[in-house]
């Protein structure tokens, strides 16, 4: 039992630092430190192409699909630097959550066509998952695909779709079929959003922003070709890429970088005579978060350990996905905590946008996107508990 | 021990209700909340006219005199309104310091217009210095003749774009805060309008050389009865808040009946139902805090009364947070729109939490003084 | 509204104070003080003969059978002051539980021949409910009760039974006829704990105490005369109670009580060269605990009042049940604290046993009997909030 | 990074279980606990024969050096099967204790007998002084011609009465600490026996004028090896507090399956399902911290040692309020009862948060030096 690095690691890690020291753009870090999504596409997009020059565009990907072949640590080593230097989060739907699909499932003309795209983002791609009545409830969903010759023929709404207003393609669960199961009758496609008869309309979200869309689709045909394995096999392949989704979800690397930034803010900030770090109070409540994250850490990389060797995520996802997201809700509580009055400023005279206020806001998301904590628990019981 | 109102307390609430229920819905909320102003003269003339503006005023100067637990029952349906006009700031907290200090000729020239609407008054005190003590004014007024020079720095006062008239704190001496009348638009008086994270207008001030008329100071030494306006206005946001935990639990406990999730209304899962029952002993236990600090906040004990009102902010803040988080997440990703009113009475209970002392500063006034006895 | 008791109030709360203070023996006002229990009978049966001395004996029995008249305030007001006086808690299962069945429900004979004797404390009653199947749920309860002429005869066990091992009577919910739903064909029975057959067996709980039991009939009889109101009707005649039970639930007396205990502790252990109530973690934990006790004493008084007014107690008091034992967990949790390493001791070399320690391990139970918690949540969400 | 367990270590593990599994079931546990002496000499004599007693003795010594991952992995399987024996007092702490300080002559006495298990040594160091300082020590040894006289009083020690030989800590001078080692019969020596909370046998020891040759000191300054046997026996009993709350959170999800409430086991109503689900996140984050305080026991830097120790404690202590508090609340009144073994792991659960410091004092050391960073 070893908890830290191994030396091959740690000069892994130093590559990597390296690297981000280097390549990532003053001017994106910058905005990413601030919060500042006002240019979110562009950031995201031209670090995806110099990850893609580096050879690191896709961390987890095997080698023979232009994937970086590292090893689950790298994999969260990587991830983790990234975060703590304020590098933007690649975007998960190309990269995390249609491309293993598309390896595991998809064609070979699929991949020949969609992969090399993901890397050299080429292509922005979105998820259209949640319908207004199936949100945890996912199976339950509505949208109908029928046949129409080559083509299926959609109808339908989806919501909750994030950054889709960027997107030049999603991938669709939709309903093929309505006679069996739920689970049964889902299929899915991957659909050009040039295609007419799609709208995208954005949410007006609580802190102000516009970062998820309802999308409206009105006899939109999709070839039959965009279809990933079988139709009616959707859900399999949906559950797969739910997997997939979660390796990074405790994001114990943010959580660092969020950690050390409300620890500098308590330091700067008076409080009876002293700052606030040296205020018994909050300090032990800094003290509590941070230990908390030091054991989600460990925790995390359990689970890494444990899945090398196994190689599929199980359900301790899960738990990495509650805490992870419970300390950054708290992380960002305490920042607003130190801003204290000044955090009632929501947009002040120069129209510029309280950052921790609007995180704060923001992040009441976490517990509820990417299957809320209660299915996470759920999950949790069903699963590991057995019950 | 009497937890029933008077017939006249209960009109007051019965009256504001139907007013907001009548003309104040959500959707008007809204278009108030987008225009340029950001509230609603109409609304605030309307106020006016049932009297809800003449709460605070005593009955030999024409008012109400509805006193606290008046005020409260009217601060319940206004935060159940989510109203956006500046009730707690004009007609509450400046009303108080107008009664408190002012000389009969300036009561007779404010408390009038205060009562009709047709003056805005608000009391621009806080400061980063008063964060940690709210007497803490580092705004200076020096002598200038018969009147005074004043100069000072105001952070975000509530209401302070709609105000004709800023009662502005200055430290006069050492040990000295006088208040003073200035119209806001005086010169040297710079406003820097903001909106706060429950989307009212507001504004910091900055004063420099600010000169006024030696009959722009209202009365003596400030301190005690700006503690007392400070104080009323804190029971006043207090029923606030309640009012908005109120209604925020009610859309939750609705949504949870309607939204169906795995063939069941959400409502009918044990985890969830166990959040609400948690989420009802929060409100009550508030709504009890609420009735301490209404009935604490005039006390003249000045230690018992920090206690009291302490304890009721560091109880409320709790279940304003939990209430408020809770209430958002069981409404899922709905609960992150600005669509539903869930989110609007969200950032109302944030706004409580920051607004006179954190939860955590309650804490610690209640602690210190624990630990004294 | 008016939170302060008025002058009336006040004054009875003198005239209580001043009875306490000359009438309540002193070897049983230390004994409670120490929660030694080992006179425990003899001091409820003597407490109980002084406060019915002093027509007390039944603060909340309307005066025509020998009770106060007592307003539910002065109640609250008599409770209270009783517990903050360490006084002992009056026998809840003849005083408030049966005899208000019997008020209700009894035939006049019955009214007639046990309430005297409650009052005078010649009888010792308890309770027979619980069986090993039926906790929460009560109403699946098997003890099987068989008409044979002018009696039943009773087979089955009862579980959970406190202090009967001093009783001379138990009233019991037995099963009449099992053909329907349940929570029909239940009866409620009292019986006399001498009759042949009746076998207790005290169970050895977590703090090595005794004080409930597992109560084992075997061919019991017990006259039909001894039957509480109609056969198969026991279920109403319970429900009725359970309101009864809740009135004084939060326990605002005891928990202000211990309270001050705490604060006096800690005013008295050394920390940091002060003491532990100097300490501004500790005095942060007692604040919120004196702030929620503060809280719930007003939360308290407002459910009295409402209750005043439409006299049956409401699903309100699942709140109270829910807070006042939370508050009372609490405060043990916080006293063992003080104690620190001194806690570890749970009987030393004198064969003492550690009050704080034993009371924190005693007190666990709180949140389990008399309708455990998750059961109060339940109601709550069903009767208040109407899922 | 490296969560795998040696062969050796996997042994150790296996070995320990299959023993408790064959001989300790709670039948037989109990047995021991209402025994007069309240452990059992045969099993203390079998663990011995397994070599287990020698974990913490060096190789070079005659023992098994098995280091603070094996001593983690059976300190598991006693807290999983709830020993009574003084595996922790004898065979980590003092054992640790002696191995850092003693003699040559010293090692070759007591070694080969605390390795059979026939010596039973224990630490007795604690005070009322150490609560606040754990090398705060009061008891006094001076100078007696060759020898020292000794005099104090100790609080709680576990397995006292068990031990032949205490090892007590005494001041020397003002910042110098003697560890001396004294038979339990000395002469001067007074044991008050008791009972802990986790029906563990312990005693309060008075020393009055012990007198004891030179060669009963172990090794010159004591303050270093104290605690580095004190942190070895923390992350130990950490090791066995984990093995008590997986015990008990898989006694209550066995529980939760079988009882049924309500037509159906109570383990399918959601509100406990989250509750278990909670109970289990508590788990893996001790297992994390557990793994943490036994990596970083032996840090040569007291800074990065202390703060990872607290840290362990703080969370640890957390989970096992909640997980113990859990479990009896889920078993309802059968949680209450002395009869099923979770009031047992329960009691276990609450020692552990008061022995070595408690969840608070943990935190604010931790606290302190993140201040101080």
């Amino acid at each position: 039992m070893d908890l830290d690095f191994n030396a091959e690691e740690l000069a892994f890690r130093d590559q990597v630092r390296e690297f981000l020291a280097t390549a990532l753009p003053a001017e994106i870090r910058d905005r990413m430190h601030r919060s500042d999504d006002s240019h979110i596409r562009d950031d995201i997009q031209n670090w995806q192409k110099i990850l893609h020059a580096k050879g690191w565009g896709a961390p987890a990907w095997p080698v023979e699909f232009g994937g970086t072949g590292w090893s689950k640590t790298e994999q969260y080593i990587f991830e983790t630097e990234c975060a703590l230097a304020d590098a933007p989060a690649q975007l998960a739907f190309g990269v995390k959550m249609v491309a293993p699909v598309l390896m595991r499932y998809g064609s070979p003309q699929q991949q020949q066509y969609f992969l090399p795209r993901i890397l050299a983002a080429d292509d922005w791609w979105c998820q259209g998952y949640s319908e207004p009545g199936s949100g945890s409830d996912l199976a339950s969903l509505k949208m109908k695909a029928e046949r129409d010759g080559g083509d299926y023929v959609l109808n339908g709404q989806k919501v909750w779709n994030t950054l889709g207003q960027f997107a030049d393609w999603i991938f669709c669960l939709v309903r093929t079929d309505s006679s069996g199961k739920p689970q049964r009758g889902i299929s899915f496609l991957l659909i050009d959003m040039k295609t007419p008869g799609i709208t995208v309309r954005p949410t007006r979200l609580l802190d102000g922003t516009f970062e998820v869309n309802e999308i409206w689709f009105d006899n939109v045909r999709v070839p039959v070709a965009n279809r990933i394995g079988e139709e009616n096999a959707g859900w399999t392949y949906a559950k797969f890429l739910l997997g997939h989704e979660r390796t990074n979800i405790a994001g114990i690397g943010a959580s660092k970088r969020e950690l050390a930034r409300l620890k500098q803010m308590a330091a700067a900030q008076p409080k009876a005579g002293a700052t606030m770090l040296q205020d018994p109070l909050f300090a032990t409540r800094i003290a509590q978060v941070e230990i908390e994250l030091r054991a989600l850490e460990i925790t995390n990389m359990r689970v890494i350990f444990a899945e090398a060797k196994k190689h599929a995520p199980g359900p301790e996802a899960s738990m990495l996905k509650i805490r992870g997201t419970e300390i950054m809700q708290r992380l960002s509580e305490l920042q607003m905590e130190v801003l204290g009055p000044d955090a009632l400023v929501y947009r002040d005279s120069s129209g510029e946008i309280a950052r921790e206020t609007s995180t704060y806001l923001n992040l009441r998301k976490l517990s509820i996107f990417g299957g809320s904590n209660e299915i996470q628990r759920n999950i949790i019981a069903q699963m590991i508990l057995g019950l | 021990m009497d937890f029933s109102f008077s017939d006249e307390q209960q009109m007051l609430l019965d009256t504001t209700r139907r007013f907001i229920s009548e003309r104040y819905d959500f959707e008007y909320r809204n278009t108030v909340r987008d225009s340029a102003d950001g509230w609603s003269r109409e609304t605030w003339t309307a106020l006016g006219e049932l009297g809800l503006l003449a709460l605070n005023i005593p009955e030999q100067d024409g008012g109400i005199g509805a006193g606290a637990v008046g005020t409260m029952l009217v601060g319940n349906a206004i935060g159940e309104g989510l109203l956006l006009e500046p009730f707690l700031s004009s007609a509450v907290i400046a009303t108080q310091a107008i009664v408190e200090l002012a000389s009969t000729q300036q009561r007779e020239r404010w408390l009038p217009t205060l009562a009709s609407g047709e003056l805005i008054a608000v009391l621009a005190h806080d400061e980063i210095s008063t964060r940690e003590n709210p007497l803490q004014v580092e705004t200076r007024a020096v002598r200038d003749g018969d009147g005074w020079s004043i100069d000072g720095n105001k952070s975000v006062v509530y209401h302070a774009p709609a105000a004709n008239l800023l009662l502005v704190s200055a430290r006069i001496a050492e040990n000295e805060i006088g208040l003073f009348a200035i119209p806001s638009d005086a010169a040297g008086v710079q406003l820097l309008p903001c909106v706060t994270v429950d989307e009212q207008s507001a504004a910091a001030i900055v004063l420099k050389d600010v000169r006024v008329s030696g009959d722009a100071r209202l009365g003596g030494d400030a301190k005690v009865a700006l503690q007392s306006a400070l104080d009323i206005g804190l029971a006043a946001l207090c029923a606030e808040a309640f009012g908005a935990m109120q209604k925020i639990l009610n859309a939750t406990i609705e949504y949870s009946r309607s939204r169906v999730q795995f063939g069941a209304p959400i409502g009918s899962f044990q985890a969830l139902q166990h959040r609400m029952a948690e989420m009802l002993m929060h409100l009550e236990q508030a709504r009890s805090m609420s009735y301490l600090a209404t009935s604490q906040c005039t006390d003249p004990d000045p230690l018992a009364r920090r206690a009291a009102l302490s304890a009721a902010m560091a109880r409320m803040g709790q279940a304003a947070r939990y209430i408020g988080q809770q209430a958002v997440q069981l409404h899922g990703g709905m609960g992150m729109t600005d669509e539903l009113n869930v989110s609007h009475y969200f950032k109302r209970l944030l706004a409580f939490e920051l607004r006179f002392g954190s939860t955590d500063q309650h804490l610690e006034i209640y602690r210190l003084r624990l630990q004294a006895a």
